[in-house]
């Protein structure tokens, strides 16, 4: 895509938004927007990927991002106390250490950033991006293609058999420990 | 919009998704800052394809292939926290260890 | 890849929505009236939209005790967004499209998959306890269609050999994709019914939950929601008229005409079987969805392929 | 304000959005002034301008109509339709407007709601007074009234806590007391459900609020059967009446209000002639796979659990001939058989009442001045009638165990199939003595 | 100046704003009093929040959905290239999604799409 004011102006825009979305993922009580905010990151960078001539891969990234985002919420949303952050909370651990670690994990790898010197503008995106990725899903990654499906399927199964109760072999629950009971307690109160 | 800002912008969404995945307690958020790292990783990922190496479609398979790992990774991770939810009963990892004891 | 100037393409998908609520609005009254074997008249069906809109524009909106409202307020707009993207997709001639990239048919896609984002967020949002069923339930709705609702679309692309709507009518030109594929239009139409949450399967709305997401919505807020599902149901059926009815193909007629007729009466039967059929449970929904129609919708994507090679 | 005046002018034409509280001995009346074309009747207070209270409210349902009148959105107006009962005591603002015995009530109702929207009628203040339901503001460490992570009461209410469930996944579960107004339920059914996601897993009806003694029913041809030989026309054709309007509630639950109306048209305007076009409508019904769709295998009752209830049409739909109608000699000599369907869910249910609601025309039609009742005991349209004994009661006691395990919306469906009628209760036992002495 | 893609960025900000303009125009919503806020459920007022641990009872569901859903990023540039390839296009995606058609049987099997 050519370059021109108004792309950097919205490149800028989009990659603002990824950041500051992604931030607020942890700096907010209630879970789906948590999920939410995260799905608004993965749009922008969605975006800043047609932009950036992958057409293709930005869109799929956006709407594949939808549903995993949704079940995303959902799931949070069956598993966190308090879910929605009527009472606010603040569930986080080491939080030094990982704000360290961020940052550190930020500075290795931009510094190469800046000390390497990259072209500066964008080869033009290819005509038939879409088709071009079909002929190499069909030809040379036709091996990484069928493999993803066996990934799939065993993930599938594996799903199917680790968070379903019922199941061959009885129910998933059957001798768990009862320690819930003291948890039980430690809630109410 | 050059190769070295994309760049920096990956680089810092991947600081803030190891950040959430190291400070948060509840399993879910931690999956969210991994998440938020194959995020800045597709990004950078895409970013090279479309500045270094146009034309040669071996980097969009790749960005799908993290995407699918990506799925991978969320149906058994929220598969795996059901079932210590069901069999445990617990939700963030401080309270597994007070069970242990 | 075709397209017009922003503020153009802006206006044009803003007045083609307008244009399809309103007339949603006037024939889901009258179909409503001649269901219901009451009296039609010009003031009940023609005015009577307008009327009920300025109502609901005079009428407070009211807020439940602890709402998230920023979710609340971007529901509504966020459903009118990916409806006009949607209908954005659509060419309605050879030339005369809004937006026409060349993954159009991937852009449609992800608008039509944020559907469930909008309604979820608008039956979360309250706080209410029917709102929230109403917002759960369209998930497992929404998780079920999407799969064979872009499975079904997807077939119309395999002639085409191209992403692009504009290609996918082209293609069409010396067979409508209603008769390379018999099964395809069902099943969008069954599918687009569920996208658009309307009649047999307006599940996070239904009556048996008071009114679902939108039992809180008073004012403006109950206007906008309606007029958004409305005009998600526009899109999906032009889509469907793009997509399997030839687009604008058609003798005597000029394109864009014929387009507008194809969606208008794609909307009609939609409508109708809208006050027809009666609400599917959402559990049955969900199976049939998985066993039924998703290895359909495949059937339909590798047996036209076949007859294609 | 010239754009706002504007809109009001225009909204004043338009079809006023009605919440109606159908109390009792309106239900009818309520459901004939939904026909009208310039009156729609709305699922929640959130859609409404007016609030139409008809017919008789026991007092422990005022309450409830206050919070429901402090809901709607302004610009508001509430118009009382006593229907012979008295409103003394409702807490309604004293602005109301009425509908007297003489007035047209959908013109009532419209011409209200045109006063509200052009300013001459002033929008109605709250009833209740303003107070949280918990004391919340500025408690805790935030303000928000709550404690810790899950505790207190944020925002003036607590927050769900955990309960067991047959998934084995302990969630929250919500404890909902739904009605007595809502909008799928006749006014004065309250459910309190335990709901674990949208599942049921605990339910039962409240008793009915009209049971008190404090409600005086008006006279219908049942209630009359049990004291006095009644015309067997006359009884039938009640009787198809009101399994007409069953059908024309059922379809709103079912989300196909407009066919409703069709069905609620024919109920009004039903003679002994129409046995062939409640056939037809029995068909078409069944065409659109209406019973099927909905009701298939969705709350189901094992006859066992029936047998000796009569429970008419739902003992009938579980295979049981259990009829009042068959030892009567008015109903033998009419060739009186009672209609039986197998499965005994709700799909049979909408088989059972709308066969019977033909079977009951026919009879009415075919009685020549036959009577019957006086006897104490009459067969109901929703089965066996007696003093203090009503199929309201008896129903109860299967619903704990009906709903368990329900989808809500298998839940709505379930309890429309069942045609619970709150009202019933009060009749029967607002007349003992009259039944006794009979 | 963007493309088609800049477009359709346009018309969806552009509706968004239009809609969120609308919204504006409402009437100031804050309540009069506590009671008219209470959300409705039939008259009575709620015992306690709606917002809690919803148990979603699909939730086996939605994680195969997870894993299926992406055979779509895959469908996408096969179904652009499929008259291109001819047989082979049709063979080598007959055998992915017999494969993963494999799971939802599996999946059906274990009621995983019925009401947990």
């Amino acid at each position: 895509m050519s370059g021109g004011l108004l792309v950097d102006v919205i490149f800028w825009l989009f990659a603002a938004g990824a950041l500051v979305t992604g931030y607020r993922v942890f700096r907010t009580d209630s879970m789906v927007r948590a999920a939410f905010y995260l799905l608004a990151s993965f749009a922008a960078v969605g975006g800043i990927l047609v932009l950036l001539g992958a057409e293709f891969v930005g869109m799929v990234l956006i709407l594949m991002m939808a549903g995993e985002m949704l079940i995303m919420a959902i799931v949070m949303v069956m598993y966190m106390m308090n879910p929605a952050g009527l009472n606010p909370m603040w569930m986080v651990h080491q939080h030094r250490v990982a704000v360290a670690a961020g940052v550190l994990a930020f500075a290795v790898l931009a510094a190469p950033v800046l000390l390497v010197d990259f072209p500066d503008r964008p080869n033009p995106a290819p005509e038939e991006a879409t088709a071009q990725l079909g002929e190499e899903l069909l030809g040379d990654s036709m091996l990484v293609f069928q493999t993803a499906g066996v990934g799939l399927l065993s993930t599938m199964i594996g799903v199917v058999v680790l968070a379903s109760r019922r199941g061959r072999y009885g129910e998933a629950d059957e001798g768990s420990s009862e320690p819930s009971l003291e948890l039980q307690d430690a809630e109410s109160r | 919009m050059s190769l070295e800002t994309i760049l920096l912008v990956a680089a810092a969404l991947f600081g803030i998704g190891v950040y959430g995945a190291l400070s948060q307690q509840s399993f879910v958020m931690l999956m969210m800052g991994l998440e938020l790292m194959i995020n800045g990783g597709i990004l950078a990922l895409v970013a090279f394809w479309a500045f270094t190496a146009g034309g040669n479609p071996q980097g969009q398979m790749l960005a799908i292939v993290f995407m699918t790992v990506m799925a991978v990774e969320m149906a058994l991770g929220f598969a795996l926290i059901t079932n210590v939810y069901r069999v445990r009963r617990a939700d963030i990892t401080e309270k597994l260890r007070r069970l242990k004891g | 890849m075709d397209y017009a100037s922003p503020p153009i393409a802006l206006i044009a998908v803003g007045l083609a929505m307008a244009a399809g609520v309103y007339l949603i609005a006037v024939l889901d009254r009258s179909i409503a009236v001649l269901v219901g074997a009451g009296r039609w008249t010009w003031r009940g069906a023609i005015v009577g939209p307008i009327r009920s809109a300025a109502l609901l524009l005079v009428q407070r909106r009211r807020t439940t005790e602890r709402p998230d409202s920023p979710g609340w307020t971007l529901a509504p707009a966020l459903l009118t967004g990916l409806a006009a993207v949607a209908l954005a997709m659509v060419p309605i001639g050879p030339d005369m499209a809004a937006a026409d990239p060349s993954t159009g048919f991937v852009v449609f896609s992800a608008a039509i998959v944020f559907v469930m984002i909008a309604v979820f967020l608008h039956g979360w949002s309250p706080n209410s306890a029917l709102a929230m069923h109403g917002a759960y339930r369209f998930g497992a709705q929404a998780l079920s269609f999407q799969i064979p609702f872009l499975l079904a679309m997807l077939a119309t692309a395999l002639p085409a050999e191209s992403l692009s709507i504009v290609d996918i009518v082209d293609a069409q030109e010396p067979l409508w994709n209603v008769v390379r594929q018999p099964l395809g239009l069902p099943l969008y139409l069954v599918v687009g019914v569920a996208v658009s949450f309307w009649g047999p399967l307006n599940l996070p709305d239904a009556s048996d939950l008071a009114g679902g997401t939108s039992v809180e919505d008073s004012g403006v807020a109950r206007l906008l929601w309606k007029s958004a599902r409305a005009a998600m149901l526009v899109a999906v059926a032009a889509m469907g008229a793009a997509g399997f009815l030839g687009g604008w193909w058609g003798p005597w007629l000029p394109g864009p005409v014929w387009m507008v007729i194809k969606a208008v009466a794609l909307l009609t039967l939609l409508l109708v079987a809208g006050h027809l059929l009666p609400r599917v449970r959402i559990q049955r929904f969900v199976v049939i969805a998985w066993v039924i129609l998703i290895p359909l919708a495949l059937v339909n994507i590798f047996v036209s392929g076949a007859l294609l090679l | 304000m010239g754009v706002r005046d504007a809109l009001a002018h225009l909204a004043g034409g338009a079809v006023a959005p009605v919440f109606a509280v159908a109390g009792g001995g309106a239900r009818e009346a309520v459901a004939e002034l939904a026909l009208s074309p310039s009156v729609e009747l709305v699922d929640s207070p959130a859609a409404a301008s007016v609030l139409l209270v008809a017919g008789f409210l026991p007092s422990d349902l005022h309450t409830p109509l206050a919070a429901l009148h402090d809901a709607m959105p302004d610009p508001r107006c509430t118009v009382s339709w006593p229907l012979g009962s008295d409103h003394g005591s409702m807490p309604l603002s004293s602005s109301r407007l009425r509908i007297g015995p003489d007035d047209e009530p959908v013109q009532a109702v419209t011409r209200a709601y045109r006063a509200l929207l052009s300013g001459v009628v002033a929008t109605e203040p709250p009833i209740q007074p303003d107070v949280d339901p918990n004391p919340w503001r500025g408690v805790g460490p935030y303000g928000q009234g709550g404690r810790g992570m899950t505790g207190g009461t944020p925002y003036g209410r607590p927050m769900a806590e955990l309960g067991p469930d047959r998934d084995g996944l302990r969630l929250d579960v919500l404890p909902l007391s739904i009605g007595p107004f809502f909008p799928r339920f006749p006014a004065g059914l309250i459910l309190d459900v335990v709901m674990a996601g949208d599942l049921v897993i605990e339910g039962r009806v409240a008793d009915s609020p009209f049971g008190g003694g404090e409600w005086r029913p008006p006279v219908g041809p049942f209630v009359r059967a049990l004291s006095e030989p009644v015309p067997v026309a006359e009884i039938e054709l009640a009787r198809a009446r009101q399994h007409l309007r069953w059908a024309s509630d059922a379809l709103i639950t079912q989300g196909l209000p407009a066919f409703a109306m069709r069905v609620r048209r024919l109920a009004v305007t039903l003679t002994p002639g129409h046995a062939s076009s409640v056939r037809a409508l029995s068909r078409r019904l069944r065409l659109l796979r209406v019973p099927q769709w909905s009701g298939a295998g969705v709350g189901r009752i094992a006859p066992e659990l029936l047998t000796g209830l009569a429970l008419g049409p739902v003992s009938r739909a579980a295979g049981l001939g259990e009829d009042a109608r068959a030892a009567d000699p008015a109903y033998a000599e009419l060739g009186f058989e009672p209609i039986v369907a197998r499965d005994g869910d709700a799909a049979a249910r909408w088989d059972v009442r709308l066969a019977e609601a033909a079977q009951s025309l026919e009879l009415a039609a075919r009685a020549r001045g036959q009577r019957t009742g006086g006897v104490g005991i009459v067969e109901g349209p929703r089965g066996r009638l007696g003093p203090d004994d009503s199929p309201f009661q008896r129903l109860q006691s299967l619903l704990p165990d009906l709903l368990a395990g329900l989808e809500w919306g298998d839940a709505v469906t379930a309890l429309a199939s069942l045609d619970l009628d709150p009202e019933e209760a009060g009749t029967v036992a607002a007349r003992p003595s009259r039944a006794e002495a009979a | 100046m963007l493309g088609p893609m800049g477009v359709t960025l346009a018309v969806f900000v552009g509706s968004l704003v239009v809609v969120l303009g609308l919204w504006m125009t409402g009437r100031d919503p804050r309540p009069r009093s506590a009671p008219e806020s209470v959300p409705f459920i039939g008259g009575r007022p709620p015992a306690v929040h709606a917002w809690s641990r919803y148990h979603a009872r699909y939730h086996v569901m939605a994680l195969v959905f997870l894993a299926f859903d992406m055979e779509m990023v895959y469908m996408y540039p096969w179904a652009v290239v499929f008259v291109r390839e001819g047989p082979i296009a049709m063979v080598e995606m007959g055998m992915f999604i017999t494969i993963l058609l494999l799971g939802i049987l599996y999946a059906w099997r274990e009621q995983v799409f019925e009401w947990a």
